[in-house]
């Protein structure tokens, strides 16, 4: 689960790491009021999506950027009006862009460096890994392309814990001295504590900086959380509900399913994810464009499916449906009444393909013909593929 | 002839009087697995359908019943703990069906278990068949033969196609394997394909990867340095959006290790057939395997 | 640093272990409200003081027993009223007993098993260890010596942790099945959490106890929290201010010195622990009992060496002071300064010897000699110890 | 000849620029120790006194001056952390005088440890020294005169005092050891003791036990299964009060182990001959080594 950076501010300001001070805005006059009782300006309002590439995207209006520098109260005001309500298309984002609900406003200290730091889960050496760069504010992608020596890397033992020793290591590599060096480390020590305390993902910063005084401070803050491991966390378990962007996303959330929104016209339902992506990429092969990726689990129910189908129904650029069930302890035949009921029920306009296999898939099928519904059934992968491709070109 | 399991495995299934750990458990045991016992604290001195012994603790089932494999159905709060104390009775083979364990939690089970011989297999897995001897999972066993082919596999439902794709056309399995889709988890690709290798009765292999991590390149690394059975593979997710990723610390790590791509040139290099439809596994399998013959 | 039971009870509280209901009062009436506030009796009210063995103790007014049971809210009243403002003597004491200000009013619930529970640090084996036995309610020690087999370890990991199986197999070990396993394993694991969070140097539950309806209740605990580590738990170092029952520790404690009070009639001021005890071995050789013990520290100033003269003074049963530095980073002439004005300014009616030795001590004695105060000083340690004894006995 | 330091031990100070830490570390240069290098966060390029050169971390430092020894006067909340530091950097020893560090954190820094060559002296100890050739520590250098006896002590100023009677007659010191009085600490009694029984130069041992813990017994048992050298034990606080702490955390009576009297009985059980009082502590060494020679 990805936060928005407004949340991602809260929680690392929660563990002291040194943020300049700001909030989040959902009216313009909000962002201004904000802005005011700063201390001092310039300020930068930031539109709040899930994507990165802010600074150079464009709104769907024509405003362009998603980060803008102001030197007045006024200036947030009219800046945070621009971006409120409207669509913000990143490279990130893709072309449908993101829609702008909230506003960060901030105090925009002067930068003198930039530095990268991160924690993850290095998932070929199995533990967490604390990344630091004196590049910082720039693509640490290319970084690592172009100059790997200039990526340096903590791997953390979880038997023995991450010691500030570590952190003022990675300092030192950052470039750092003086007292930036046991301030950073410090940091870098918040940071990891955070990481562990609320299982995190991913916690990066970047950039941090170097600003006035010789302080560093966190700028921009990407944070992931392990969704699986929301139960221990109630309190961070909130935010879930504030970072759903996409309607058919929050929907699908409340009932359980896994569903990833996507641009094509194929609707698909599909148990298991790696069966789910196979089902896509068969769909590309035959020309064919999934409009999402679902995936019912291994032990969905009738009612799962019957949610499942509302959702791939209530999204218009659905020409046609591709529900594929391999049956294991999920049977077939249970799956084929479900797929009966929700059909009479909500009597979908698109065609509709469906290959049950494994458990019980004679019976399953024998249920779907029965019914007498506009189902078309398939037997191998291949042939269900094709038909489903060629059944949403008919409906063009 | 297999790998991990075989008729002889004597499995506990630890959270046996849950809804799904006695679901399965009843259905391996309809499959002919030997399961030995059962545990849930509290529940100790119950037997499940008369049958299977229930005791508070993995300790006391391997005391009384011998039991050198332990099948995990336990929630994900209290799965780390089921492994590590599964893996601290020495146990020797762990296949942890559970999902939705927290990462950092599977961080430090995988550290605790370097200094043990005990084998993971999971969490958030299928589990192991050995067909016609032993199935410690949820895999649907009828869909299996005896027979030659070893599947190691990150995907579930994914390989049961693939497995029956093989079975249609008479082509058995030596052993399945479905180590888990999470992040961190017990056995990988390499480890298993490196047991197949060594098994006799494995005449090929089937290689069922995914987009994510790196552990195709790593199996490839393997094949590079040995010799080597008939191998095929097939990767999901070539038309997965790159993700809705919003740092790039992952790529700083792995770089572009995680792509479908990569992992084909990695397969490439090293001259194992990728299969690409998910429509002809079974095909490609007979074809790497009348190559072998020839 | 060792807790009340009321504290205890308060912080085991926050870490979810199951306690029966109650509170603390320092007023008669109080106990009374709160056994009225309560849902069911019987109740019982137990003396607040840092000793053990109070069950068995006897107030100086006559009345028996620190720990009562009651069973109407007025009962509990009286017999507040007994113990509040008494001192309450027990085997753990000393004659002099402990002064009672605060009472606990809790539930008594009916017990029908007594087990036993603690974890604490095996210096030996360098980590902490979880101890529990069925036997519980009683001396435990007894029961190690006794019957060793019915005492249960085990020992932590620190790199690995405590995991809640460990919990388990230790709760099987103290004789608990059925449900009453699970519950008690979840407590251990919370028992554990507290102890490593809150720097605990020992958590002992005694007895833990099997209540009605086949639940696990604490009954009474006894917590002692690392003073070292109080830095970091600002929340439990207020407890600090509560815990002191002597007048003269609480002084000594403002002012930095590591005080003991004593029964003796030798004040003494030693620097550093070791030479301190040593020194009161030696006047037991003698003849003479210390009044107390007084650690100065490596590195006193002029300052708590006068203060520390004010404690020794302050004590009406002290019959002689007895210096004693063996002058390292400390020197001796600033030592004997610090005497000298002391002196001065307190003008003591009990005699002083004075033992300086290490660094500067030649400076030193002619200070003291110069001064024309009425110090006896000597050069070695048993001339010194015995000009001590003889000075108290002058004096009786 | 000697234990643990000599005059070719190379000396890092961590927590060099603070107040203990700047005045000890000139003490230790006055006496002759090779002071190498210092430590202080922040302060890397910096000098001490235009002499010893100041460095961010232990790791520059031993690159750049090739110390192998460290003593640390790193405020307690940071001395776990500053231990580590050294003890990753592969420092043979590590002198850590900082009193007042939680029990939790040496019980986590112990463990480390176990896997490293690294020695740990303390904390909570006034230092080890080598009369004439180094001293690392705090004790008062001048009381000290190179010689026969080997001092291994849990007290501070105690030790100071049996120095002191020692030179006076004339009899001097191969090393000096005080290990510390914090519950868990680094070397014990007896693996000091076992130095000592190996160092040619020594040629009777003082021991300076006190109440609480067990660390006596262990060294008892140490000398029933060896050959050992003329050795003389005095105890502290055989009248101290049971049950209240008596400053040195380790100084809690725990239990019949921790008592001076179970101590002296172990003790004798293996012949050590115990000094009954602090003021004949140099008279019972002269008369120990007095015997072995006849």
């Amino acid at each position: 689960m990805n936060l928005f950076e407004y949340q991602a501010r809260g929680l690392l300001g929660r563990y002291g790491l040194p943020i300049p001070p700001g909030d989040v805005a959902t009216r313009p006059e909000e962002a201004r009021q904000i802005a005011e009782g700063l201390s001092k300006g310039p300020f930068v309002v930031k539109a709040q999506i899930l994507a990165g590439g802010r600074g150079k995207g464009h709104f769907r209006s024509g405003f362009a950027g998603g980060v803008h520098l102001c030197s007045y109260p006024a200036e947030v005001e009219e800046v945070a009006r621009a971006m409120l309500g409207g669509v913000l298309v990143t490279a990130q984002t893709g072309p449908e862009g993101r829609p702008v609900n909230k506003v960060l406003v901030a105090e925009a200290p002067q930068i003198s460096r930039e530095l990268y730091l991160a924690i993850l889960i290095d998932r070929g050496r199995r533990r967490s890994v604390v990344v630091g760069s004196a590049q910082g504010g720039v693509d640490i992608e290319e970084v690592a392309r172009e100059s790997p020596g200039e990526i340096h890397r903590i791997w953390v033992d979880p038997q023995v814990g991450f010691w500030p020793y570590q952190a003022r290591t990675l300092a030192a590599c950052m470039g750092l001295c003086g007292s930036l060096l046991p301030q950073t480390a410090d940091l870098i020590v918040r940071l990891y504590r955070f990481f562990c305390e609320c299982d995190a993902s991913l916690a990066e910063i970047n950039p941090l900086a170097v600003i006035e005084n010789e302080k560093i401070a966190v700028i921009d803050a990407k944070i992931g959380l392990d969704e699986n491991a929301l139960f221990r966390h109630p309190e961070v378990a909130t935010y879930r509900n504030e970072v759903v962007e996409d309607g058919r996303e929050a929907e699908a959330l409340k009932a359980g399913l896994n569903y990833v929104g996507l641009s094509g016209e194929i609707g698909c339902m599909v148990n298991g994810a790696g069966l789910a992506m196979a089902t896509m990429d068969i769909l590309h092969r035959y020309g064919g464009e999934p409009a999402n990726f679902l995936d019912v689990g291994g032990g969905a129910d009738q009612n799962q499916v019957t949610k499942a189908f509302g959702i791939l129904m209530a999204d218009p650029k659905v020409r046609a449906i591709f529900v594929h069930i391999f049956g294991g302890i999920m049977r077939c035949d249970v799956i084929a009444r479900g797929i009966v009921e929700a059909v009479t029920h909500t009597k979908p306009k698109v065609p509709i393909v469906v290959r049950l296999q494994g458990t019980n898939f004679e019976e399953g099928k024998a249920i779907l013909h029965q019914s007498g519904l506009p189902i078309r059934t398939a037997d191998d992968l291949a042939d269900a593929a094709q038909k489903a491709v060629a059944a949403a070109a008919e409906t063009r | 002839m297999s790998i991990l399991v075989d008729d002889s495995t004597r499995v506990v299934v630890q959270g046996i009087t849950g809804r799904a750990g006695s679901f399965h458990a009843r259905a391996c045991l309809d499959y002919g697995t030997r399961i030995v016992a059962g545990v849930t604290p509290g529940r100790g001195g119950q037997k499940l359908d008369e049958r299977v012994p229930i005791f508070d603790s993995v300790a006391e089932a391997k005391q009384a019943t011998g039991c050198n494999a332990s099948l995990i159905f336990v929630p994900a709060s209290g799965a780390a703990d089921a492994i590590l104390e599964a893996a601290a009775s020495d146990i020797d083979l762990i296949v942890c069906i559970t999902e939705g364990i927290p990462t950092l939690d599977m961080v430090r089970v995988r550290r605790c278990l370097e200094d043990k011989k005990t084998r993971l297999i999971g969490p958030n897995c299928p589990g192991v068949i050995t067909p016609g001897q032993c199935k410690i999972g949820i895999m649907p066993g009828y869909i299996h033969q005896p027979g030659p082919v070893g599947i190691v596999s990150r995907s579930g439902t994914l390989t049961y196609e693939a497995v029956w794709q093989l079975s249609q056309r008479g082509i058995g399995q030596s052993s399945c394997v479905g180590i888990g889709g999470d992040p961190v988890h017990g056995l990988g690709l390499q480890e298993v394909v490196e047991m197949f290798d060594r098994d006799p009765a494995t005449k090929a292999i089937l290689v069922i990867g995914e987009i994510g991590g790196c552990e195709e390149q790593d199996a490839a690394t393997f094949w590079k340095t040995s010799s080597r059975k008939p191998t095929a593979a097939f990767l999901a997710g070539a038309t997965a959006p790159a993700g809705r990723r919003m740092g790039h610390a992952g790529a700083v790590i792995t770089g572009a290790a995680g792509t479908v791509e990569a992992k084909i040139a990695a397969f490439d290099k090293v001259g194992i057939s990728v299969i690409l439809s998910p429509a002809e596994i079974g095909e490609a399998i007979s074809k790497v395997m009348a190559a072998a013959v020839s």
